[in-house]
């Protein structure tokens, strides 16, 4: 594993956006689900919850028109973005209150006026759109970095080559990040890869840097956030960061995760990164009040945000029949 | 004869083969140990073992032409693909080379294999995990299509997808996965092309496929409280189509509907509704109606999931409507 | 006013918008320096510059996801595959992405871009290289569709795709490359959905689309020596499909052909048959007949593969032997 | 480049097949050239002029129940599994003796029953094709080997990536080909690779060594071919082989290869592996009489098979409608 970038120190304010950030993460997802308990989720759900200081160390180093992309395991780098619980929460129970007004779903969480490009549902799908995404930034000279998160499993499927490779010749200004829990749904990556970093030991095959960082640690994900998206924004090209952590739960809400040994749940709860970034504020002198009080509020924002999707209405049934076209409609005749 | 799920049914339509015949094997993600992520495939893992039930990486055209491959070379193998929708990332192995490899090289290669998929909406999963694909896989000449509407139907045509010597394309619906009924034990073995008559009816015929079967039989329930005697057919399959079938029965009812799960453009009910326009136009009393969800891709949330899918009162009205 | 190719009208309608609007720019592969396969993007890149013609590498996947993220950030991309049965190795893409993201963001997401590519056969490339694919597009909610049949359209309709702000596939035929005809100079520019009657009839309506515009065309010259008044009608786009046209058409002629070059099953022509049969049954004189290739991939042998397409003298014999 | 591997002696006869080998695929394709000369192929052709020693080389170690899978320019690979010189250019013309019955066309040469597995014509789409048809092979305790012939442009392809990480975590026995003639169709593959060899700079993302050989050197193939063949029948896994060479055409029929630099052609030419082998036989003293009859051997092979394309007849129209379905029939309704 890369040391930690040490050529810059982290702020105390940077310390506390990023602990706020993973607090809000971890809110958020507890209160996900909540909702399912309570009956308000009919789909899936697919929690980020043991990931959040990927999430959080990469949004820090964003600009207001960066460009985030992500998977079903989407909502943390959404929220990330300056969306709202709400209307995340509300697309996860297809409320009228949800981002995509629960057409979505919540695996789609979306919120593009942010640079929440978007949550995909499909495997690898996004690889290519946040590559296209980044070119039209560089075509249009607007300096914009375009972030696509995926998980380990996603290195086997033909796109993540394909994106990965466009990105490389036309230096594009992209950072890959591999979130690698360690598993796909079921089956651990480890049975269906022939290396042992799944996206860090693919790197050189597009020419690039072998680039491994802890991901339950926020300040060295935050560190090599800032390496590497600097270096897309100074039109140097892609980076491909492999950020190894794991999920608390299981996959999806189908899934009790009952296939992970005892002893790796239980090595991987110790590391949880809020505890892991709380024992560092801590130890840099932190009040464990403030602390706890950033935490209480964000417990309180999730629960106005769950609040406001228990009260909110389904979807208007005549959202079915818009939005297929720009023109607002759904007619394919005449 | 013991009761036995839709669900249950696909693991033991795909057990009796691999029992019978050693050539077959079964390959996709997450299908062994964990038992599919929809738990269609329970125990095959434990019984079969991993030479024979392997789980693969995310790579689905690596799924789709590695059983391309196999079959090219002695196996008669069963590749899952988790959601039918995922048939997008590798259609061109399907449509493109399953599909034409036989004909190109004037029969030289033989691909007896199933593409073993799960279809349909109704579970609320949101636009890219809830398409009925069928029609798809229809309109590519070289494949078979089977859709199954029973767990009895699941067994006995999954067994003749297996026995069959061309690429078949294999849907079991998703939102059926919980129905039950008593099927008999041992082998049961269909043949494919095959329509049954679900409910027989003398006032108009209502051709149906897989969820949409109990739909139709649901309204033709309701439509014998209106009076409307109501001819339930169920496809079964598509390729090969039992066109005998639905024309003998318009031809006695003199109106045709078809209830279709697909979005509305370019699906089978259009291609049934197509083959009765020409050869029993004179038999007709009305109409041809097809009922198919909206061209719309599906919305997750279940109050408009449920509006976009055809359902029974939805078949009663339009079929009332018509009267 | 001067004379232009079909191929040549490829170039200058995409050289048309890219003149007009910055935001416009091409990708694939061999489009730049090449000029393009077909030589259908000459002249190009050396006006545009690379910036804006790009060449890609053999990553299809890439092509498609590509545009759809430059279109959501802010450029109007064209995107080519080279020849369209490649749309198979790129269909996640197509139909999951492209066509669904804006209904399923509830319209966050616009996707002004457009899909151009090499379709249909008559060429004697095989299997792989002659599909006719505009059924798999129109099959799927959030595609717009467009096939020209000559020059002009290719422009008129080019431009009309790359303006439309949703995502429209362009289907330019082979086999109509060195086909001229006298285009006026300037802009020009179509709307999509609107079809046109192309040899007025009164006897029968026959509706193609693209290169079988012109085979119908023949015919129609042909039937009339026979005595046979037959209204030719050229789609141009299937979606939007313009209904109103051929059902009108239908209401005069009371018999309707389609001639389709795409296999039988579940095609636009199924999709037409079926809107006649519900829509204008009692309009009808007779049974609604679709010619098209049979449901079998093509193969290359000259002889055989214009056996395969529908021929004018096919059309002839099939309306004849209904009359 | 790494050096020929010279471990083991090659023997004379070993040698002569070589030569022989390369002579007949020079032999057949100048045929098929003359072919369309006289207007007998209607459809397009892509040659493997130049390109024979990667052919030989690996033809040479193969059992006759090994399998082949090629491209579009898969005219040797085929030929060298064992068909015969009239069904290979009678598909090329679609004629009635060609070996798919006209019905493939020049793409799509196969002749399933020597192992010559097929020529497919989608970029890419045999990788996975050749990966199960070798793991078959294991399943059914052959022993076969698979080998997989392709192009420097289709390393950017996604069933590139799927298929070679398939067959590494399953150990099969696929050889992977790449012959790296420097260009996809007109753009050189230099301009879209973030590396300098598209195969071997990509074998270590699959755990594979990195194998690099000069393919227009019969020799240096076959010893790599014998290496890499046997390591998979040993069950030791698969290998990923990057040959140099260029096509001395243009990429198929209608391109005359126009945007490559005359000086470019010119060293290639020199190096034409027929030329080198030939150079090497002589200075080891296989009589220059012998190598000039094998020389008139193959043409007169190539030119009795044209004379039975030019006599074939066209495919009986019948053809149309067979071989959709097992049952040798297309009927699709009862
Ligand atoms: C093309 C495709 N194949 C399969 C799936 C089903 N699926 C959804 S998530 C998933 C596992 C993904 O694993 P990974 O990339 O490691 O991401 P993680 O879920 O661990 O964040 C699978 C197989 C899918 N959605 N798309
Ligand atoms: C998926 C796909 N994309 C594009 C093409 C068109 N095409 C045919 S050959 C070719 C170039 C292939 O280059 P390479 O892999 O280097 O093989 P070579 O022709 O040089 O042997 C292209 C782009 C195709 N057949 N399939
Ligand atoms: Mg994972
Ligand atoms: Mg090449």
């Amino acid at each position: 594993m890369s040391p930690p970038n040490d050529t810059f120190e982290i702020t105390e304010a940077t310390r506390l956006l990023l602990y706020q950030s993973m607090l809000r993460c971890r809110a958020l997802e507890k209160k996900a689900y909540d909702l399912f308990m309570e009956g308000l989720v009919q789909g899936t759900t697919h929690l980020g919850l043991g990931q959040e200081a990927v999430a959080a160390g990469f949004a820090a180093t964003l600009r207001p028109d960066d460009m985030s992309f992500a998977t079903y395991r989407g909502h943390n780098h959404m929220l990330l973005r300056g969306m709202a619980m709400a209307p995340i929460l509300g697309e996860c129970a297809a409320r009228a209150n949800g981002c995509c007004e629960g057409k979505g779903g919540s695996m789609h969480i979306t919120e593009v006026a942010k640079g929440a490009m978007g949550s995909y549902a499909i495997v690898g799908a996004h690889l290519p759109i946040a590559v296209g995404a980044a070119w039209a930034g560089v075509v249009r000279g607007t300096g914009q970095v375009s972030l696509c998160f995926f998980g380990d499993g996603t290195t086997n499927i033909g796109t993540f080559h394909e994106a990965v490779n466009l990105a490389a010749i036309w230096k594009l200004p992209v950072v890959f990040v591999c979130e690698n829990n360690l598993y796909m749904e079921y089956t651990p990556i480890s049975a269906v890869i022939p290396v042992e970093y799944p996206a860090a030991d693919r790197a050189s095959a597009y020419g690039l840097e072998r680039i491994i960082v802890d991901g339950n640690d926020a300040d060295a994900v935050y560190q090599t956030a800032v390496t590497t998206v600097e270096r897309a924004r100074r039109g140097e090209g892609p980076s491909l960061v492999e950020a190894l952590t794991y999920r608390h739960k299981g996959h999806s809400r189908a899934d009790p995760g009952k296939y992970r040994p005892d002893e790796e749940v239980a090595a991987w709860l110790e590391r949880d990164p809020l505890l892991v970034y709380r024992g560092r504020l801590e130890s840099l002198g932190f009040p464990p009040t403030v602390l706890d009080e950033m935490e209480q509020l964000a417990r309180a924002e999730a629960e106005a945000a769950a609040d406001e999707v228990r009260a909110a209405p389904l979807p208007d049934p005549a959202a079915l029949m818009t939005d297929v076209w720009a023109n607002g409609g759904s007619e394919w005749r005449n | 004869m013991a009761e036995l799920t839709y669900r249950n049914a696909i693991a033991r339509g795909i057990g009796q083969e691999m029992e019978r015949d050693e050539r077959v094997v079964f390959i996709g993600e997450d299908i062994g140990a964990a038992g599919g992520v929809f738990k269609t495939t329970v125990g095959l893992f434990e019984r079969f073992g991993p030479d024979r039930v392997r789980d693969t990486p995310i790579s689905e055209q690596a799924i789709i032409g590695g059983i391309m491959g196999a079959a090219m070379n002695g196996l008669r193998p069963i590749g899952e693909l988790m959601f039918s929708d995922f048939v997008g990332v590798a259609w061109d192995g399907i449509a493109n080379q399953i599909a034409k490899t036989r004909y190109m090289t004037a029969g030289q290669v033989a691909l007896p294999l199933v593409i073993r998929t799960a279809n349909g909406g109704g579970t609320h999963f949101g636009g890219q995990h809830s398409q009925s694909v069928e029609n798809w896989h229809m309109m590519i000449p070289g494949l078979k299509v089977v859709a199954p509407a029973t767990p009895r139907d699941v067994v006995g045509l999954m067994a003749a997808a297996v026995r069959d010597d061309d690429p078949v394309i294999f849907l079991d619906h998703k939102k059926l996965y919980a129905l039950k009924e008593d099927v008999p034990d041992g082998e049961i073995v269909d043949v494919l092309g095959k329509a049954v008559i679900r409910h027989p009816g003398s006032d108009v015929t209502i051709v149906a496929l897989a969820a949409m079967v109990h739909v139709a039989l649901e309204a033709a329930g309701r439509l014998a409280e209106h009076g409307v005697s109501a001819e339930v057919i169920d496809l079964r399959t598509l390729v090969p189509l039992d066109t005998a079938t639905f024309l003998e029965s318009v031809s006695r009812t003199g109106r045709l509907f078809t209830v279709e799960e697909n979005p509305r453009l370019c699906g089978w009910g259009a291609e049934i509704a197509s083959i009765a326009a020409e050869e029993c136009l004179w038999d007709l009393d009305g109409p041809i109606v097809r009922i198919t969800t909206p061209h719309i891709p599906l919305p997750a949330a279940a109050n408009l999931e449920d509006l976009a899918i055809p359902s029974a009162e939805r078949v009663v009205q339009t079929v009332l409507s018509q009267a």
